[in-house]
């Protein structure tokens, strides 16, 4: 397990090479002028060369890759937008983006994980087909529309919730009146897939012959779906949830824009439209770092249920 | 030493009425004076059958799956009955209805698409089919214990050896956690598992095959049971290892004094452990007796062939006799004696009529017209 | 049918070695081997089925895998046709392969669920045969092994294990090889089908006139079906014997817990009970010296230290044997005379001086002598005929 | 009867085909039509195959290939089944759409901004009074085309590395597989945009992005079964025969993995749409004048208070067609699922 | 808890986030919206747009020639961080605009400043290479928002952006990026003490989500609301809802060099295919008007009544016959392919897809682009061929004339290249009298758009702000920006 977890560790950093490479040959490709973006529409020819030089856009790639990493590292780079440390610009914009994914996540496994193994064990049953349902159309609906049929219920019509915008920490009346909403559409669809996860790995595992076994022993039915059962089903539940957080620090892009919410991945999007450049790199490897660390602690924590893993 | 662990058990149960974890097994409220009792004597095949040493009766017993091709007799109207301490071996080809009698027994059958549609399963004079799902539970693993035909997949992947043994003691015994597992590794070194300390703290996986097997004993045999159904519990196994094994169950049934009912297709294992014997086939018992009428005066034609294609280092023929034909698609059997599409001396009747057991002494039985 | 006495050889096996490596640590690094086989030597002849028997786990699917050359071997020399198959070009490999062919253990993997019967036997036929009528040929391998020609459209599933059997043996003869490797090929079926499938191979090994690598772990089949038996263990041949001395006449230790763990066929029948303790040790770290020293009661010093070889068991060698007791040449170099060159000999211990006619019975084992069990079972007067057969 | 019915299908090959012959030079985007075109007949094709094999069946009972045996459970799973009309009821609304509505989706008409429901407009029109319903099965076919043609590409170059990764395994497997790990950790969303700002917005572009979206998950899952259907014992046979690896992959190893692959390609045709929708709302997906569903959402989200139909109609769509594709993914699965097989 | 709930806190919900917050960098309306909060200019525009009013500069005078300015500043005025106000820090702004090193975007308004010097603590000169008559403008402007000299010294320039300290009538307090920006009172003012404590402006980007914000309370004013938004919420009567004309003019531009946009009778065509008026109508609604000019209603020279007679009204026939002749010629191919390119802005948008849509009727296959500025601008200065823009904001016609039609410019996005047209822009600046320098820009209209029909104007927009009802005082400004104190009002809120 230490020797698997010390490899798994040593292959992240050829791993974060070729993903900083990548990132930058991306934001190369990509045309526009950071410099215009950045003075905006009555830039002179003049101003914009100055600030070309200024953030070195006109030296080679290379040099420029190899500057942008260094600064990275030390932590001297800067976004040109928010002229701020591009590492701590985005861990600014991480707390309104965990608030949100870790209320929608622990929403989600909280009600989904429950549902899946219900509806597993009744299979065919009311409460089956509704969650399933459900869940089906959790996966089917685009959280755009989720979002905007909310808005127009809860803020628009009913006038209760706000429509949008962040309300400061999740810890205050305001806060939570805000996240209620995206929180709740967010969680739908980690919901949904999550539900129907538990559900079919549960199926899976409840034909194995030693739930049989157990059976057979004389164990209770709960324990037997609980305890013999339920934890092995935690491996492939283990693996889409911490996808689905692993991709949460990215933001959720399309939630955050319906309901203008103020966390990376917005961050993220707004920084590739404003070209701010440095900002992109630093942020799309910060998730990416992010995305694979959070990986790899599933695959880790695999071990820890997992004793085949474990023993390795 | 590690038998005090068992012996123990059985004086709990048994002579104090009233066990200490509060559970009143059946047998003891109901007592054999049961009144269905006598009706099933009167059809019961075994006729002559010493009813105090009846520990299983099985009576017509017919479980049925209903899949999406059709309908599956997977047990039609099997009856046998197993004495205290006794072995009885079930013999047939693969789909024979072998496993499906045994699991009916626990009433393991998933369902769906299984379904028991009839019969009775006396255990001790109750009429199992008739119990709640807790009474069963309460039977499961205490009572009667049954070990699978797979060791590789039939322990949980995610607990330890001595964890899996020990939940059934926790359970029925209302032992805490540290007696458990002190017990559970007495059980792995009565079953013969070196190092039984270090072995109670490992994953299946760390297991091979043959260990696995034997903690599969172990968990069966946790609480003692009086009834132990072995299903196929060596074919998976290596000639030695299942040798080592055989001999195992042997040992510890003496011990407890133990019934088994061992379900296997090889009619070597029969010949050396079986006290009596059930030949199945599609679903029903064809030929039933003990081991010496089994062996030495076969009445039924496939019995006949079997024993005659059973390969032996002692068998000098060039050539083996082979049964002709392959056994019927279950969903579709023939509506007479299922065995005569493939059977060398069938009769008109054979295609029409299901034969009857015709009996030749007071247990030995054959399904056949030929004895008509 | 050939002759009763024929002794051509059609495979030679010399000091075959097969390891996988075993990685471990933060780099994978290769920290071991598995020595899944370990210099095993056998001959096979024209018609006749040598058979393997062995433990779980002892190599006996690697010996098989390596001679088809599914398994990368390590060592040693597997000569077809006067070609060694380890070394031979792609293209002469190819044309080797069609006198090699095996059965696989497990008759639902080895036939592709996605294929008709009818394609996969012609699979074979097209492949090595392709100026040839596919379609007749393989409706005539499907009526030797008893196939009924309506099967030609079905798939796999539709059959019964036995039946899949037999279209897997039908796919094997497609190529007309001279030698079938076959892996357990009724471990998977039920007593009655194991006869069936068994008597087709003799069957068909009558007509036409094949060679038989059979293996099990099922000694009462490998009787059966074999003229000679080599026994494994750990991935090394510690016995090879005529069939018939099955029952009395064998002398390795392992061979007779072997053969007293076999159920007997009828009740109340006493027969000897030698039960092995244990398990198998792990081929990665098995013992120096006897691999069976830990499971063994005749265990001596000398098992400890040195590796018995195989010895022959005759009344010439006897002499020969107690006289320099170990290291002796055992095996006898391949014969010139079938169409197999000389090779260089790689392997030190391959050298010898044995003429075929006398190899019969073979032992791996320093104590052998002194045994209890082999007091009265060791008559030296070894049947001649038999022995020329060499099973 | 089942004369009638292979006329039938017959016939309704031929009609679509010529009905193409007669739509595509009208459709603005006629890969598009194509697209689903082919996606329709290949469907028909599977249906008159299917009633052709169970003729056969009914006559001869036995023969059951197990393309046929997942036809036969896909036809009894009523869900499934019900999606399956409903997509090919879309898809026909979608190629045919010239002729169901009389209005241009793309003909604005000053005189008749925002309406609701009428005779000449079904489903209204919107802020340009331009027809919603135009648009709306316009939009469709934009949408299922590029879902479609998108996983299909999506599932080829996925099922190719993972082929290659999965049957040679060692370095292969290693190189193929970190890259693609870096290609997925980089989050799907910011590396579309990235790419449509560094490409240029188009429909080529957004397929071609979006069938690199998914490409680990059809990788790993082709070279979970490639290792597995690898060490079967059939191509082990082959090789013994001497047959080349590429003959074994493409004879072997491809139709054995084809279950997975099929199962998470139509599981997955739903989640591409759903992102397809997603970029177009964010404004980076079709370009208008195309109609788009995502597109007219965003659009509609701005008239929530006038004209609730402007998003409702696309929302229902959207959700319409990404639920039959899911429901027939569910059913594909469960008729492919190895555990109910034989 | 008491205290705060008695704090009168004004939510400002913006359409955008602003970039910059120091004046030198200001690129845009909305960095200007919020420093003009924060700073204050030496004239003041913010009451009358079109007549500077004394602010830090009490008075000033002009010289004959127009090539001297003097200002004298109020002596009261102190710094946020409690610095008094002087000539010196006037002259460091002004300057710091000017440094080619800062790359200010407001630079080229101060181009004709030869040097700046000090005369006394409080009064400042400029002195001009030649008369310029715009400079009033540009000193009104907030990007000429004075700073303390010594505090940005000392901070730096970058620095100074995220924590600007001004003299105006809110001190800012924080910033949280895509979040909101943070002011509160200060309540030494020199014009009055504000009647809020705290103003927070929070950038909305969509329109819809401004309204139901607006709608359910979270915000207090918003802007830049969708006409559908505007019309309802007018109807149901529980806001505000103020219009006044705007200054922004949106365009459909076309090359001057490129074919075939380069023929004249491709730009006829076009004007004559699209439904101009109606389309516009429908896109825009009630909130912008028709414009026939680049200069609006309100502002010199009065033209509009000319430029409105050479408008090409919706004439499918005539556009047939012109696109038919191109054809013929050879200069337009049947099919021919094009992108229309522009910004995210939905109207701009839509109307886009209005002229793609009518142009497809010709047999062009056109399709809409819309960039994000960072890719359209390059785009557009490298001859796009065909696209809709927008410009505009201050009140003079140099802002929207000089830099759309002078061919040094970098926003001459058509490539229009005429001396005359040159010679007339320049001049327009230089002289001093209004209406010598009308009849120049008269000259630039009608030939460019007139004649050539370089460009289709399509709309002014006008501005509407929604407010509270508790909202008292505040009127929306042409420019979109946020006047919350001056010498006339104190917007407060009840
Ligand atoms: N879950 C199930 N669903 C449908 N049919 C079943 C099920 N379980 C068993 N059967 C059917 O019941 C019949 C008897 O099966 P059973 O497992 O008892 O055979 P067996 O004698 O134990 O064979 P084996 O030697 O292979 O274990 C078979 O025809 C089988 O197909
Ligand atoms: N590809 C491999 N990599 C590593 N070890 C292997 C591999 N194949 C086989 N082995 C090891 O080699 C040894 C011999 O295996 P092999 O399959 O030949 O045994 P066998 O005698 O055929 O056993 P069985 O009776 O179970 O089929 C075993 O210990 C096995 O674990
Ligand atoms: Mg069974
Ligand atoms: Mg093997």
């Amino acid at each position: 397990m230490l020797n698997y977890t010390i490899r798994r560790l040593l292959l992240l950093i050829p791993l974060l090479f070729f993903i900083s490479v990548m990132i930058f040959g991306i934001l190369k490709l990509t045309p526009g002028d950071p410099a215009v973006v950045l003075l905006g529409e009555r830039a002179t020819e003049e101003a914009l060369e100055l600030t070309r030089e200024k953030y070195a856009l006109n030296s080679p790639f290379y040099v420029q890759y190899v500057k942008m990493m260094g600064n990275f590292f030390t932590g001297e780079l800067k976004s040109i937008y928010y002229k701020e440390n591009v590492i701590m610009v985005v861990l600014k914009k991480m707390i309104p983006t965990l608030e949100l994914g870790l209320t929608a996540l622990m929403l989600a496994i909280a009600v989904s994980i429950p549902a899946g193994i219900i509806s597993s064990v009744k299979r065919n049953s009311i409460f089956d087909y509704t969650s399933m349902t459900t869940a089906l159309f959790g996966i089917s609906i685009p959280v755009f529309f989720t979002g905007i049929l909310l808005i127009y219920l809860f803020a628009v019509k009913l006038k209760v919730l706000p429509a949008s915008g962040y309300g400061g920490s999740m810890f205050t009346i305001e806060g939570l009146r805000h996240l209620v909403m995206p929180a709740f559409v967010l969680s739908f669809t980690m919901m949904a897939s999550t539900t129907r996860i538990t559900r079919s790995s549960m199926l899976d595992l409840l034909q194995e012959d030693y739930i049989r076994t157990a059976r057979a022993k004389g164990v209770k039915e709960n324990q037997v779906i609980l305890k013999h059962a339920f934890k092995n089903a935690l491996m492939p539940i283990a693996t889409n949830v911490g996808n689905q957080i692993a991709r949460l620090f990215a933001g959720a892009v399309l939630t955050e824009t319906v309901f203008a919410w103020p966390g990376v991945g917005r961050l993220a999007v707004n920084a590739i439209f404003r070209r701010d450049e440095p900002l992109v790199f630093g942020c799309v490897l910060i998730l990416s770092v992010i995305y694979v660390v959070v990986n790899l602690m599933v695959d880790l924590f695999y071990g820890i249920i997992n004793p085949r893993i474990r023993y390795e | 030493m590690p038998l005090t662990v068992g012996l123990n058990h059985k004086k709990i149960t048994n002579e104090s009425g009233a066990p200490n974890n509060g559970h009143v097994r059946p047998a003891d409220t109901t007592n054999l004076k049961n009144p269905l009792k006598t009706k099933i004597y009167k059809d019961f095949p075994t006729k002559c059958t010493d009813n105090d040493d009846l520990l299983l009766q099985i009576e017509n017993l017919k479980t049925f799956f209903h899949t999406e091709d059709g309908l599956i007799r997977g047990c039609d109207g099997v009856s046998y009955s197993v004495k205290k301490g006794q072995t009885l071996a079930v013999v047939g080809e693969s789909g024979s209805g072998k496993s499906v009698t045994a699991m009916s027994i626990l009433k393991l059958i998933p369902d769906p698409p299984g379904k028991i549609a009839g019969g009775r399963i006396l255990f001790k004079g109750n009429d199992l089919l008739s119990f709640t799902p807790d009474e069963m539970r309460k039977i499961r693993g205490n009572e009667i214990a049954m070990i699978f035909q797979e060791p590789m997949t039939s322990l949980n992947p995610v607990m330890t050896a001595g964890e899996q043994i020990s939940e059934s003691l926790i359970l029925h015994r209302g032992f805490n956690k540290k007696e458990a597992m002190s017990n559970a590794v007495e059980l792995l070194s009565l079953v013969g598992i070196p190092a039984p300390e270090t072995r109670a703290g490992e994953y299946p996986h760390q297991l091979s095959g043959g260990m696995r097997q034997r903690v599969m004993i172990a968990i069966a045999l946790a609480c003692r049971p009086d009834l132990l159904i072995a299903d196929e519990p060596t074919s998976a196994l290596d000639v030695t290892i299942q040798a080592q094994i055989l001999r195992l169950i042997k040992k510890l049934q003496k011990q407890f004094g133990m019934a088994v009912i061992l379900i296997t297709h090889d009619m070597g294992v029969v010949a050396e452990t079986a006290d009596m014997v059930a030949v199945m086939y599609c679903g029903r018992i064809v030929e039933y007796g003990t081991s010496h009428d089994i062996f030495f005066s076969p009445r039924h034609p496939y019995l006949k062939g079997l024993l005659r294609s059973v390969l032996n280092i002692d068998n000098e023929e060039d050539d083996l006799y082979i049964i002709e034909g392959n056994i019927p698609d279950p969903l579709n059997l023939p509506e007479g004696c299922p065995f005569e599409p493939r059977c060398p001396e069938k009769m008109d009747i054979c295609t029409k009529q299901r034969p009857e057991p015709f009996f030749f002494g007071n247990v030995h039985y054959a399904c056949c017209w030929l004895h008509a | 049918m050939n002759s009763q006495n024929n002794t051509e050889k059609v495979l030679s096996v010399r000091g075959l070695k097969v390891y996988f490596p075993v990685k471990k640590g933060i780099f994978k690094k290769t920290v071991g081997h598995v020595k899944a086989v370990d210099g095993v030597s056998f001959d096979i002849y024209r018609g006749k089925t040598l058979g393997l028997v062995g433990e779980s786990g002892c190599g006996k699917t690697t010996v098989a895998k390596a001679i088809v050359k599914l398994v990368h071997a390590h060592e040693g020399e597997v000569i077809c046709k006067g070609t060694d198959l380890l070394t031979a070009k792609p293209s002469k490999l190819r044309e080797l392969r069609k006198h090699i062919q095996m059965i696989f253990q497990d008759p639902f993997s080895s036939l592709d669920p996605k294929m008709t019967v009818g394609n996969i036997i012609g699979e074979a036929v097209k492949f090595h045969r392709p100026d040839e009528d596919t379609e007749k040929l393989v409706l005539n391998y499907m009526e030797i092994t008893g196939l009924r020609g309506e099967y030609y459209k079905r798939y796999p599933h539709e059959f019964s294990g036995g039946q899949r059997q037999r279209i897997g043996i039908a796919r094997a003869l497609a190529t007309e090889p001279s030698i079938v490797v076959a892996d357990e090929p009724v471990y998977a079926l039920d007593v009655s089908v194991q006869a069936k499938a068994l008597n087709l191979m003799k069957n068909l090994q009558q007509r036409l006139d094949l060679s038989y690598l059979f293996i099990t772990h099922d000694l009462s089949v490998v009787k059966h079906i074999s003229h000679q038996i080599a026994v494994m263990y750990l991935g090394s041949i510690v016995e090879i014997f005529n069939s018939k001395d099955l029952k009395n006449k064998t002398v390795h230790p392992y061979t007779r817990a072997l053969i007293s763990s076999i159920p007997s066929s009828t009740p109340g029948q006493k027969r000897e009970e030698i039960i092995l303790q244990g398990e198998i040790p792990s081929p990665m770290n098995a013992p120096p010296g006897c691999k069976f020293q830990t499971r063994c009661q005749y265990k001596t010093s000398i098992c400890e230290k040195v590796k018995p070889e195989l010895e022959p068991i005759n009344s010439s060698s006897i002499s020969s044997a107690q006289k320099s007791p170990l290291g002796a040449s055992n095996l006898p170099p391949v014969q010139s005379h079938n169409s197999v060159s000389t090779m260089p000999n790689r392997n030190k211990h391959l050298q010898g001086n044995i003429p075929a006619s006398e190899l019969t019975h073979l032992v791996a084992c320093h104590n052998w002598r002194s045994l209890p069990f082999n007091i009265d079972n060791l008559h030296f007067n070894i049947d001649k005929k038999a022995g020329n057969i060499a099973p | 009867m089942n004369n009638i019915l292979k006329i039938k299908t017959f016939y309704l090959f031929i009609i679509s085909a010529l009905l193409l012959a007669v739509i595509s030079p009208k459709a603005e985007i006629d890969y598009i039509s194509y697209g689903i075109f082919a996606l329709l007949t290949l469907i028909i094709l599977l249906i008159s195959l299917a009633i052709y094999r169970h003729k056969k069946i009914n006559a001869t009972t036995i023969i059951k290939g197990t393309g046929e045996l997942v036809w036969r459970r896909l036809a009894k799973n009523r869900t499934a089944t019900a999606s399956m009309i409903i997509l090919i009821l879309l898809s026909f609304l979608a190629i045919l759409a010239p002729f169901i509505t009389p209005h241009d989706p793309l003909e604005t008409d000053w005189g008749a901004l925002s309406q609701g429901i009428s005779s000449s407009h079904w489903l209204g029109t919107d802020d340009m009074g331009r027809d919603i319903f135009a648009r709306n099965l316009f939009g469709i076919r934009v949408a299922m085309g590029i879902g479609v043609t998108a996983v299909v590409l999506n599932t080829l170059i996925g099922t190719l590395l993972g082929l290659l990764a999965g049957y040679y395994g060692g370095k292969t497997d290693n190189v193929i597989m970190r890259l693609l790990e870096i290609w997925n950790a980089i989050p799907f969303i910011l590396l579309a945009i990235a790419v449509m700002a560094a490409l240029g917005t188009g429909i080529g572009k957004l397929i071609l992005i979006v069938s690199l979206s998914n490409l680990m998950a059809f990788a790993r899952i082709i070279r979970g079964s490639v290792m597995t259907v690898r060490e079967f014992d059939y191509v082990a046979a082959a090789k013994v025969i001497g047959i080349k690896d590429f003959h074994i992959i493409i004879r072997h190893i491809i139709p054995n993995c084809i279950s997975p692959i099929l199962v998470l390609a139509s599981l997955s045709i739903g989640e591409t749409i759903l992102v397809i929708a997603g970029l177009s709302f964010l404004g980076l997906g079709i370009q208008p004048p195309m109609p788009s569903l995502g597109g007219m959402l965003s659009n509609g989200q701005q008239f929530l208070h006038e004209n609730l139909l402007m998003s409702i109609v696309p929302g229902v769509t959207i959700l319409l067609i990404v639920l039959s594709f899911n429901l027939f993914g569910d059913g594909v699965r469960d008729a492919l699922d190895s555990r109910l097989e034989s | 808890p008491c205290a705060e709930a008695k704090e009168k806190v004004l939510r400002i919900g913006m359409a955008k986030e602003p970039a910059k917050l120091n004046p030198v960098f200001i690129p845009g309306i909305y960095g200007e919206a919020v420093a003009g909060n924060i700073f204050d200019t030496l004239v003041s525009y913010k009451e009358n747009a079109s007549m500077p009013t004394p602010l830090l500069a009490s008075k000033w005078e002009i010289s004959e020639d127009g090539k001297e300015y003097t200002f004298h500043l109020r002596e009261d005025v102190k710094f946020h961080n409690n610095e008094k106000l002087t000539a010196k820090d006037v002259k460091f702004t002004l300057e710091a605009i000017m440094d080619t090193a800062n790359a200010s975007p407001s630079k080229e308004f101060f181009e004709p400043v030869e040097r700046i010097e000090t005369d006394g603590d409080f009064i400042i000169k400029l002195h001009l290479k030649n008369p310029y008559a715009p400079l009033m403008l540009a000193l009104g402007s907030h990007t000429a928002g004075i700073m303390p000299a010594d505090h940005v010294k000392q901070v730096g320039m970058d620095a100074f952006d995220s924590h600007p300290v001004g003299t105006g009538p809110f001190i800012f307090v924080e910033w949280l990026p895509d979040e909101r920006i943070v002011l509160k009172k200060n309540p030494g003012y020199f014009l009055a003490e504000p009647a809020i404590d705290k103003v927070i402006f929070r950038p909305i980007p969509k329109p819809e989500v401004m309204a139901a914000e607006i709608e359910s309370g979270g915000i207090d004013i918003a802007q830049n609301l969708l006409p559908q938004d505007i019309s309802r919420l007018e109807k149901e009567g529980n806001l505000n809802v103020m219009t006044i004309a705007g200054l922004g003019n949106s365009y459909l531009g076309f090359s001057y060099k490129k074919a075939p946009f380069s023929d004249p009778r491709f730009r006829k065509a076009v004007y004559h295919a699209v439904p101009f008026d109606a389309a516009i109508k429908g896109i825009w609604k009630g909130v912008g008007e028709r414009s026939y000019s680049w200069i609006p209603d309100g502002v010199f020279p009065f033209d509009t009544e000319y430029m409105k007679s050479r408008a090409l009204p919706h004439d499918k026939e005539k556009a047939e016959e012109y696109f038919n002749e191109l054809k013929k010629e050879g200069i337009l191919q049947d099919g021919f392919e094009f992108s229309i390119y522009t910004s995210q802005n939905p109207h701009r948008v839509k109307i886009a897809t209005v002229v793609a849509t009518e142009l497809r009727k010709y047999g062009l296959k056109a399709k809409v682009e819309s960039l994000e500025w960072g890719t359209l601008f390059p785009i557009l200065k490298n001859d796009s061929g065909c696209y809709i823009m927008g410009w505009g904001s201050v009140p003079d016609p140099d802002r929207w004339t000089y830099k759309i039609f002078h061919s040094g410019s970098t926003m001459n996005f058509s490539k229009y290249e005429l001396p005359e047209i040159d010679e007339a822009l320049d001049l327009g600046r230089s002289l001093v009298s209004s209406k010598q320098r009308g009849e120049q820009y008269i000259k630039v209209m009608r030939k460019a758009l007139g004649e050539d029909y370089i460009h289709i104007p399509l709309v002014f927009k006008s501005v509407t702000v929604v407010t509270g009802k508790n909202i008292e005082g505040f009127t929306p400004s042409p420019q979109d920006y946020f006047h919350l104190v001056t010498e006339k009002r104190n917007v407060t809120v009840n």
